[in-house]
């Protein structure tokens, strides 16, 4: 086994493990971790693919690499969007709860447009 | 069994074990400290699969960036944790998981030992296009980014701008307009100071210098933005700076500065290169670095914004 | 060479009618303030005026156009092309989102003494992403390029959701988020298992090279189950009621009508354009039954809710589920003959229209009478026990008029709406 | 000659691991934060050091050397202030 296969069956084990995370976990920023876990998890997979192609002089195949990268920005900018909305709802509420049942009032008056 | 391979697998181990130490922690703060750790180890885990410029994304977006993002947000959410953090999930519910992770795992390993060989490539094209006539990159990732892949980087630089405005969105309406809440106490420790005034002018240099460096070795716009915003954030950190109000007009233009340029070049392509986004083969290289200085001045002012976070004044609710 | 790799005449519409929206966004955050409308509303005509060139360039030539960016065709480069399913969506959302525009004006207005505000500057700014984002989905021939495009979409949606800021709509937001992201990190994970296998993202390339074997399999039904996700299909609905129902009636609108089928529209370019060689009919039955089951579901939540936004962000779970039905009705030997075809893109445009128009009407009327409880539309001042009941048949008959009519017909409810409208106003 | 290289590589190198390792087991071992923080300092920056300056007679360029000797004095500033930061916390947090 070569280490890129490794290192994606590492990554699987990670997509699995953020997946339970994020649905055992009610806090929001652990179900933040446990979705940067996925997502590197997902990373490590289209690593492997990019070491696999490598050829022609390359140790890798740039392609899938260039992807990750853009991927790695990507994560960070929904953990950044994720961490405000988290603040801002502590700040406004006191909570961080995201279940939908400690929200619904039972009459619910207010009125949006 | 050679030593390469004990140590890939200690370290394929070691990266798990401190995954499961983030799920499993039974602190938030525990949680996000083990989630910083395992970054770092990320990052070896990519030197091994020979993606020097991806373990460079990881530790400085991935391990760095993130990381200051998280620890000040669970350094405030810590104590509201508490209630909501110590319940145990039901037993039902964990086994559930438990099963549809499991599964999820079992396929994409399976998958993964299934892919077909020899593995299908572009190594070879990229690597012909990149030192080619009219590109001269011998970073074939810089090629892949700034010229094949064009329409997508420019396209991701939108999403940071459109997370930059996310975040604000967020703020109190009263705020607007204002600058974020600074990074640290007003009176700093001298300790702190110090370590902004040496570090943040030697590691904007190597910012700077990875960057450059990135048209022909690992290392480019990102990871050298990302650097740049570090510096900039241990500088905010020992109130060196204070953070700019978001409506500052400078502000606004050099976040749009990369996508702007980008944009504009990719324009004038159409009518210099006869298609949008190709780059007249005389003046591809130089299009591309400048491209990719205005990038980097877009970049590290997204990701210290985007920790930043929303416009803040006091007493705003 | 491979056909649709190629630049075809016309092809430069394409990448205008990408780059237009794109352009707004970076003058609208410079610019500020009062400017953010304007563009968005300047550039709304221009994006319909190309909207239509397309779709009359597809129908002229009778054939797909492409445009190979930076003239470097696929598989290295990244290719854009207009279909005619993709015109027609195009199209659509051109109308659907100036309509929204000229609907926000009101609301969204920055005030003469202000230079400029939170929320009128996040929403114009966001709307256009919006538009950005879908118009990549419709034209995008390359599935990493549609990967950002989906983030862009999300980028966009979420914060369009809690604009108004009240701690009920950031956690309809944040949940929202979540389920959006682990959506595109799936997606993404096939994304991964496809270049592993083929060496090449291009649509049209894979069409070519996809065979049903194990990665292939697995790597659809992840991308899918990303997409369902982010579409709301049961049982994956839970976040689209509060989300839709909290937004400001302008970004519901365009939430429930379109932001939705944009997920929808990549799961049809899976299966039909793809992977059509794939014998189809196990994920096809599995959608289908979904997709029924959202229906009933979808419909009876919808019945029991008591405001008029979280009603239509119901139906529209409901409505979801029949969008899904194309896939049992559309798989077969001809796929393109096939009268379910025709019917599912009827559906998706007819429900875009429809429930667009249903949000912008219930925005007005919550406006008018400053709530939107369905127990006191139409009763006005008097209050009294049995109001509930009528307004409760009301809304009962929209949508037995929805579902008795077929699936093609199942927006007839738009049409009722404006009557219910002003049938409570003239009340 | 090289042979000589090589052995001052090695030597310094092994010293430097030894450092290592003293303060990971110092940082495990130690009963209280101070003692830790101590520990994991002086290990880090002699250990660091002296790998460092193994490995600068192997290094081709100046360039490439200058780079190592960089590396080593960013580690030291900024383990030196972020040492001297949690002990300030420590302190503060005892008092």
């Amino acid at each position: 086994m070569t280490p890129a296969v490794l290192a994606a069956l590492v990554g699987a084990a990670l997509v699995g493990l953020g997946l339970y995370g994020l649905i055992v976990h009610p806090h929001p920023l652990r179900k933040l971790l446990a979705f940067n876990l996925v997502g590197s998890g997902a990373f490590l997979v289209f690593g492997m693919v990019a070491r696999r192609g490598a050829a022609a002089g390359l140790a890798f195949d740039p392609v899938p690499q260039a992807m990750v990268i853009t991927g790695i920005v990507v994560a960070f900018a929904a953990s950044a969007l994720a961490v405000a909305l988290v603040l801002r709802l502590f700040a406004t509420s006191g909570r961080v709860d995201l279940d939908p049942r400690v929200w619904t009032r039972p009459d619910d008056d207010s009125s949006t447009s | 069994m050679s030593i390469q391979t004990f140590l890939d697998i200690a370290l394929a181990l070691l990266v798990i074990g401190v995954a499961v130490w983030t799920i499993v922690a039974r602190d938030l703060f525990v949680a996000v400290v083990a989630y910083v750790v395992y970054g770092l180890f990320l990052a070896l885990v990519w030197i091994r699969m020979y993606a020097p410029d991806v373990a460079l994304t990881e530790a400085a977006v991935g391990g760095g960036v993130t990381g200051v993002l998280l620890v000040a947000a669970g350094k405030r959410l810590d104590m509201s944790a508490i209630d909501i953090d110590r319940q145990k999930p039901s037993t039902t519910l964990a086994i559930l998981a438990a099963g549809c992770s499991i599964l999820l795992a079992g396929v994409l390993m399976i998958v993964i030992l299934s892919l077909p060989a020899p593995a299908p490539t572009l190594a070879p094209q990229a690597a012909a296009a990149a030192s080619g006539p009219g590109a001269g990159l011998g970073n074939p990732i810089t090629a892949v980014l700034m010229s094949y892949r064009s329409f997508d980087t420019m396209l991701e630089k939108v999403v940071l701008i459109l997370a930059v405005v996310g975040v604000w969105s967020v703020g109190a309406d009263q705020a607007w307009g204002a600058a974020p809440a600074p990074f640290g106490p007003d009176r700093p420790y001298d300790a702190l100071v110090f370590l902004a005034k040496a570090l943040a002018p030697v590691g904007a240099i190597i910012g700077f210098h990875i960057f450059w460096t990135g048209a022909d070795a690992p290392g480019g716009a990102f990871q050298g933005g990302a650097l740049l915003a570090a510096m900039w954030m241990v500088a905010l950190m020992g109130r060196l700076i204070e953070l700019p109000r978001i409506d500052a007009r400078w502000l606004r233009l050099a976040l749009v500065a990369g996508p702007a340029v980008f944009l504009a070049v990719g324009i004038a392509g159409a009518m210099l290169a006869g298609s949008f986004f190709a780059y007249p083969s005389a003046f591809a290289k130089p299009l591309i670095l400048s491209i990719e200085a205005f990038m980097v001045l877009s970049i590290a002012v997204a990701l210290t914004m985007l920790v930043a976070g929303p416009p803040y004044r006091k007493g705003a609710p | 060479m491979i056909d649709g790799a190629e630049t075809t005449q016309g092809g430069d519409l394409l990448v205008l009618a990408v780059l237009l929206p794109v352009a707004g966004i970076i003058f609208s955050f410079v610019l500020g303030g009062r400017y953010a409308e304007r563009v968005s509303i300047c550039l709304a005509p221009l994006g319909l005026v190309l909207a239509c060139a397309v779709a009359a360039a597809v129908a002229h030539a009778g054939k797909p156009l492409a445009y190979a960016i930076g003239g470097l065709p696929p598989p290295l480069g990244i290719a854009l092309r207009a279909d005619g399913i993709s015109a027609t969506m195009l199209v659509a959302v051109a109308i659907i989102v100036s309509a929204a525009f000229l609907y926000a004006r009101a609301k969204f207005d920055t005030p003469e003494r202000i230079k400029e505000t939170r929320s009128a500057l996040t929403f114009w700014i966001l709307l256009q992403a919006v538009w950005a984002g879908l118009t990549i989905i419709v034209l995008g021939g390359d599935l990493f390029s549609l990967y950002v495009a989906l983030e862009v979409m999300t980028f966009a949606a979420v914060p369009l959701v809690c604009i108004d800021g009240r701690p009920e709509t950031l956690v309809a937001a944040l949940r929202y988020l979540l389920f959006a992201l682990v959506g595109s990190i799936c997606y993404l994970l096939g994304v991964a298992l496809f270049y592993g296998s083929y060496g090449t993202l291009d649509i049209a390339l894979l069409a070519q090279k996809a065979g049903p074997n194990l990665v292939v399999w697995v790597a659809a039904s992840l991308m899918t189950a990303g997409l369902l996700a982010k579409t709301a299909l049961f049982p994956l609905h839970l976040w689209l009621p509060p989300a839709h129902a909290n937004a400001p009636a302008a970004a519901s609108a365009i939430l429930s009508g379109l932001v939705v089928k944009g997920s929808f529209f990549l799961t049809l370019r899976i299966w039909f354009f793809i992977l059509p060689t794939l014998p189809a009919v196990g994920p096809s039955t599995v959608l289908g039954v979904l997709g029924s089951i959202a229906i009933l579901v979808g419909s009876a939540l919808a019945l029991r809710q008591p405001r008029l936004k979280l009603l239509i962000a119901y139906s529209t779970v409901a409505q979801i589920g029949y969008l899904f039905l194309v896939f049992p009705l559309a798989t077969g030997a001809h796929v393109w003959s096939a009268i379910g075809w025709s019917a599912g893109v009827m559906q998706v445009l007819a429900h875009a229209f429809a429930k667009a128009a249903m949000f912008f009407s219930a925005g007005l009327l919550a406006e008018s009478l400053g709530h939107d409880q369905i127990g006191r539309i139409g009763c006005g001042e008097r209050r009294g026990r049995g109001q509930r009941e009528r307004p409760r048949g009301e809304s009962g008959a929209w949508r037995g008029g929805g579902t008795s009519n077929g699936r093609t017909h199942a927006h007839s409810p738009g049409t009722d709406l404006p009557r219910t409208t002003t049938v409570a106003l003239v009340q | 000659m090289s042979t000589a290289i090589d052995a001052f590589t090695i030597v310094c190198v092994a010293a430097g691991v030894f450092f290592y390792v003293a303060g990971t087991v110092g940082l495990l071992r130690f009963p209280d934060s101070p003692s830790r923080l101590h520990a994991l300092t002086k290990a880090d920056n002699l250990g660091l050091g002296l790998v460092a300056l193994g490995l600068l007679p192997r290094e081709p360029s100046v360039l490439g050397a200058l780079k190592i000797v960089v590396i080593w004095a960013l580690v030291m500033l900024s383990g030196a202030s972020t040492a001297q930061l949690i002990g300030r916390v420590l302190r503060r947090g005892r008092r």
